[in-house]
């Protein structure tokens, strides 16, 4: 509660304070550049770990205990074969469900694979089942009696495939967690050099006004504010222009994947701009009541 | 007003001042000399509260700075003005805002400030370099600049460091003039000097009294000056 | 030529004049450690945009003009399907190579989408043709034809997905490209801050050592000389911690496709600690002469 | 050996000398005096090519700075000592360092010189604070140590700033003492100060030229000293 209202009181502007402390020119362009610029690669870093967590979860989670039938259509025929199907899943203990797709369904779930829609007209589309399993459900007892009662169908098990997805997707989510500290961190260490550059050019100053009288506070809070400011800017800046690069590649098919869902996700990238305003802030005071608490 | 009992300090382990035992009274004029080295600076930095005592007791304006935070020594030294015997500014500044820095600091400037510091410009005669910065000053000019930046508080206790050093004779005896002017109007100096004609020329107006130190002790100078 | 011979005199070793410049502590140690960090993010900026690099030549070179026709075998049976198949594709202009795969390379080419390789076993596996296709094969024909004659068949074109999977590769290598150079420039920014810092800190040092006589190279020199060595070093270390993880990566399924292939590759890494110590040196070396030039 | 040939100089739009032409000859005591602001410091300046005139022509052992790049610059400094009013050392280094740093600076440092620099130090009274580092100095030992440090090169000329400002009569004779010691050793001195004392005795040693500042002009002054 103090903490925060000294933050706030160091926060607050006093322009006579401020103008205490001289203008510092190019390294205060260079500390916003670079917080711009490691803001923009947080974004991406962000939206990639966001992006790998719902690819995770959809893989994972959506698929546990999924699986397909597959039966291409035979002389046979196709009602005589769904007959067949439909009896063989509902006498097989732990298929919980078993639901039959329909054309459209069908045409959705092959599309991927197929590209060409002329394609999936011209074909006579598969039966396609999705099956719901129970956890003790055994495959192998599916695909012995598949083999003898219903040899053309194709039984694909979606664990194996979906699993390693999940795997791949939950360990490019760390790895963009971890770029995403690494990023926090120079920011971090980015602001105490700026910080102790302007403090170490201005050490005659802070030392005068020691001895002319002033509280700590008086001193620290034009620096503070300073580089508080700087860090929100720069990172303001390099937030926007992440989300625009973002925003812009949504539009397009190839990396729309990246691109936040959702308000709940657009807004979790103003924890970038904050969070930097936050260390910058720490950063700073820190630095300035180091050099202030080893004078008189 | 300033009181000294049996006040020891060094550096390290090198001992400069021992067994300091006085009293700055209100209204009174002093002036500290010494070779070169005795101390004369260490012990000025004690009374402005820039070092504290090894040991040995002291107190400001009967408030001893021990029970003291940052704080309330920053407000401490509000009550002294301070001209070092290397003065430093805000090289930012003009010499008039580095003037008025004082009331800033201690959040006392009002507007109505603006003619005293004009009349403190032409007081210390720096009224045609107001707007000029600090590193664009003499070495007398930043004395004298000191000087007026130390009085502006109305100080309790104004304390110099060999304040004429870098001033010819005619401009020291007016810098004195001025200390002594302050000193009519109640105010306690302190003034660190080798200058013993400035201290005889003190005499002829107030009634100084001048230490020695001599051997890591502070004595008082007979009559001898 | 005088350039490098002066980088080389500077960075050559000289104690006394390294002992002019005041040891500078904790800011040396947090620009080796921002400097570490950012070399780490390069790293798998750097790996993230060699892999897209692959995949997108994977993709688009190898698949162009590639398709597949997979035939579900029915009641016909392998032999009569195989031989009308073989003969509509050879019938068909635009087609300039029609493969059939073994069983071998069926089951290899599936497994991916099926998992469970126990099913494989079980099914009779469909008859797969890789085709290759002239620039002016027409697919709506072969559809066409497809239809009426083998409408089992299953007609896989890669050139859409291919196409896209090799756009989306492009992207992430010219946005994993833009990161390497972003990480580039927030290193020089943040050597150059810090080298601002050491010089601002000893500012009366260097006016000292002009009013004393000292050229402006015997002034530089020992700043470029500490900074560029931390630049090198924090690099390194940042550096030489990437290709760990890679390295470490590479052996899980998941995400080796990171890790770099052959032995150029792994090389080209030491770009990164080279690079940064030329930043660092350019850097240093433009804000000393910066600060010196405005002495007399 | 230094030669000034209708020599301008100010600052901005600001003049502070003017039409100043005067020859340092070899082997020459010069003294510079004038009140505070005169522009003292500003002729040192000029003098050991911190700045370079505004009109006019100043050579350098016969050199012209006109012609030198910043290296060539640093080349003549290196022939001259300069003492400071305000003068600074490195603070990470010690004493003996600092003292020894203009012999690192242009790559003369032998150990064969350590032998000298520690005479150097008794000679300026300060072999007991040899291991020092400056912060922690008086700042009458400053004086010193930066006199000690100004003729380490042997310089064919020793120029000083208020270099007795800070220290006492005593130590201030001494130190000019030092000054006509190195005068007799042939090099040339010139010194700015306010103290008309220190050059009344001087005169009592050395036939010395005093130089006044006097409405921008350098004029010498007469028998009146
Ligand atoms: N920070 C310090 N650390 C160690 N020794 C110091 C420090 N400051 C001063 N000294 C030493 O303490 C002694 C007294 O110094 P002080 O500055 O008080 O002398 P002074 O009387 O003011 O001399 P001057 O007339 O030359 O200014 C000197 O010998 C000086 O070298
Ligand atoms: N860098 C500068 N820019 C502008 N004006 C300056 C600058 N340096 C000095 N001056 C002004 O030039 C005049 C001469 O200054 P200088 O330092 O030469 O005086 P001085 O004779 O050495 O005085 P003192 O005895 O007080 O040291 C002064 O009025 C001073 O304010
Ligand atoms: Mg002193
Ligand atoms: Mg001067």
């Amino acid at each position: 509660m103090k903490a925060l209202a000294s933050a706030l009181s160091l926060l607050r502007g006093d322009p006579k304070a401020d103008a205490v402390v001289p203008p510092s020119g190019a390294t205060g362009h260079l500390t916003a550049l670079a917080t711009a610029a490691l803001a923009f690669l947080t974004v991406f870093a962000l939206a990639a770990s966001l992006a790998a967590d719902r690819a995770a979860a959809r893989w994972s989670g959506a698929l546990q205990g999924q699986s397909t039938l597959e039966v291409p259509i035979t002389a046979e025929g196709r009602e005589a074969q769904a007959a067949r199907a439909e009896r063989i899943l509902s006498q097989t203990p732990g298929i919980t469900r078993a639901e039959q797709l329909d054309a459209e369904q069908t045409r959705a779930l092959l599309s991927p694979w197929i590209g060409d829609p002329s394609v999936l007209e011209a074909i006579d589309l598969p039966l396609i089942f999705a099956l719901r399993e129970a956890p003790d459900f055994d495959p192998a007892g599916l695909t012995q009696r598949l083999r003898g009662e219903l040899p053309e169908a194709i039984y694909h098990r979606h664990e194996a495939w979906s699993g390693r997805i999940a795997r791949t997707a939950g360990q490019v989510q760390w790895l963009a967690f971890t770029f995403v500290a690494i990023c926090f961190g120079v920011t971090a260490v980015v602001v105490t050099l700026a910080a102790r550059a302007a403090l170490a050019m201005h050490a005659r100053v802070i030392e005068t006004l020691r001895v002319i009288g002033a509280r700590d506070t008086y001193v620290a809070r034009a620096f503070v504010r300073r580089f508080t400011l700087r860090g929100l800017t720069g990172a303001l800046i390099g937030t926007a222009l992440g989300l625009a690069v973002l925003a812009a590649l949504s539009n397009g098919p190839e990396l729309s994947a990246l691109s936040p869902h959702g308000f709940g996700e657009w807004v979790l990238f103003a924890i970038i701009p904050l969070l930097s305003a936050i260390l910058s802030f720490a950063a700073t005071r820190r630095a300035a009541f180091h050099v202030l608490t080893r004078l008189a | 007003m300033i009181a000294f009992d049996n006040v020891d300090f060094g550096y390290g382990d090198q001992p400069i001042l021992a067994g300091v035992s006085l009293t700055l009274e209100p209204g009174g004029f002093y002036f500290l000399t010494g070779p070169s080295g005795a101390g004369k600076t260490t012990f000025l930095n004690l009374v402005t509260l820039a070092t504290l005592p090894k040991a040995g007791r002291a107190t400001f304006f009967g408030i001893d700075p021990a029970g003291e935070d940052r704080d309330g020594i920053a407000t401490l030294r509000q009550r002294m003005g301070m001209v070092h015997q290397n003065c430093q500014f805000l090289d930012h500044l003009t010499l008039r805002e580095n003037i008025a820095l004082p009331l800033e600091v201690s959040g006392r400037r009002r507007p109505e400030h603006d003619g005293d510091i004009s009349d403190l410009l032409a007081w210390v005669a720096l009224d045609h370099r107001a707007d000029a910065h600090p590193p664009e000053l003499s070495g007398g000019e930043r004395q004298r600049a000191a000087l007026a930046r130390a009085v502006i508080l109305s100080p309790e206790i104004l304390v110099a460091d060999e304040p004429t050093g870098n001033i010819d004779r005619e401009m020291g005896e007016k810098v004195l003039g001025l200390m002594v002017e302050l000193n009519r109007l109640g105010r306690t100096i302190l003034v660190a000097t080798h200058d013993l004609d400035l201290i005889r020329t003190a005499k002829r107006d107030v009634s100084a009294r001048v230490m020695r130190i001599n051997d890591r002790r502070i004595e008082l100078a007979g009559a001898e000056l």
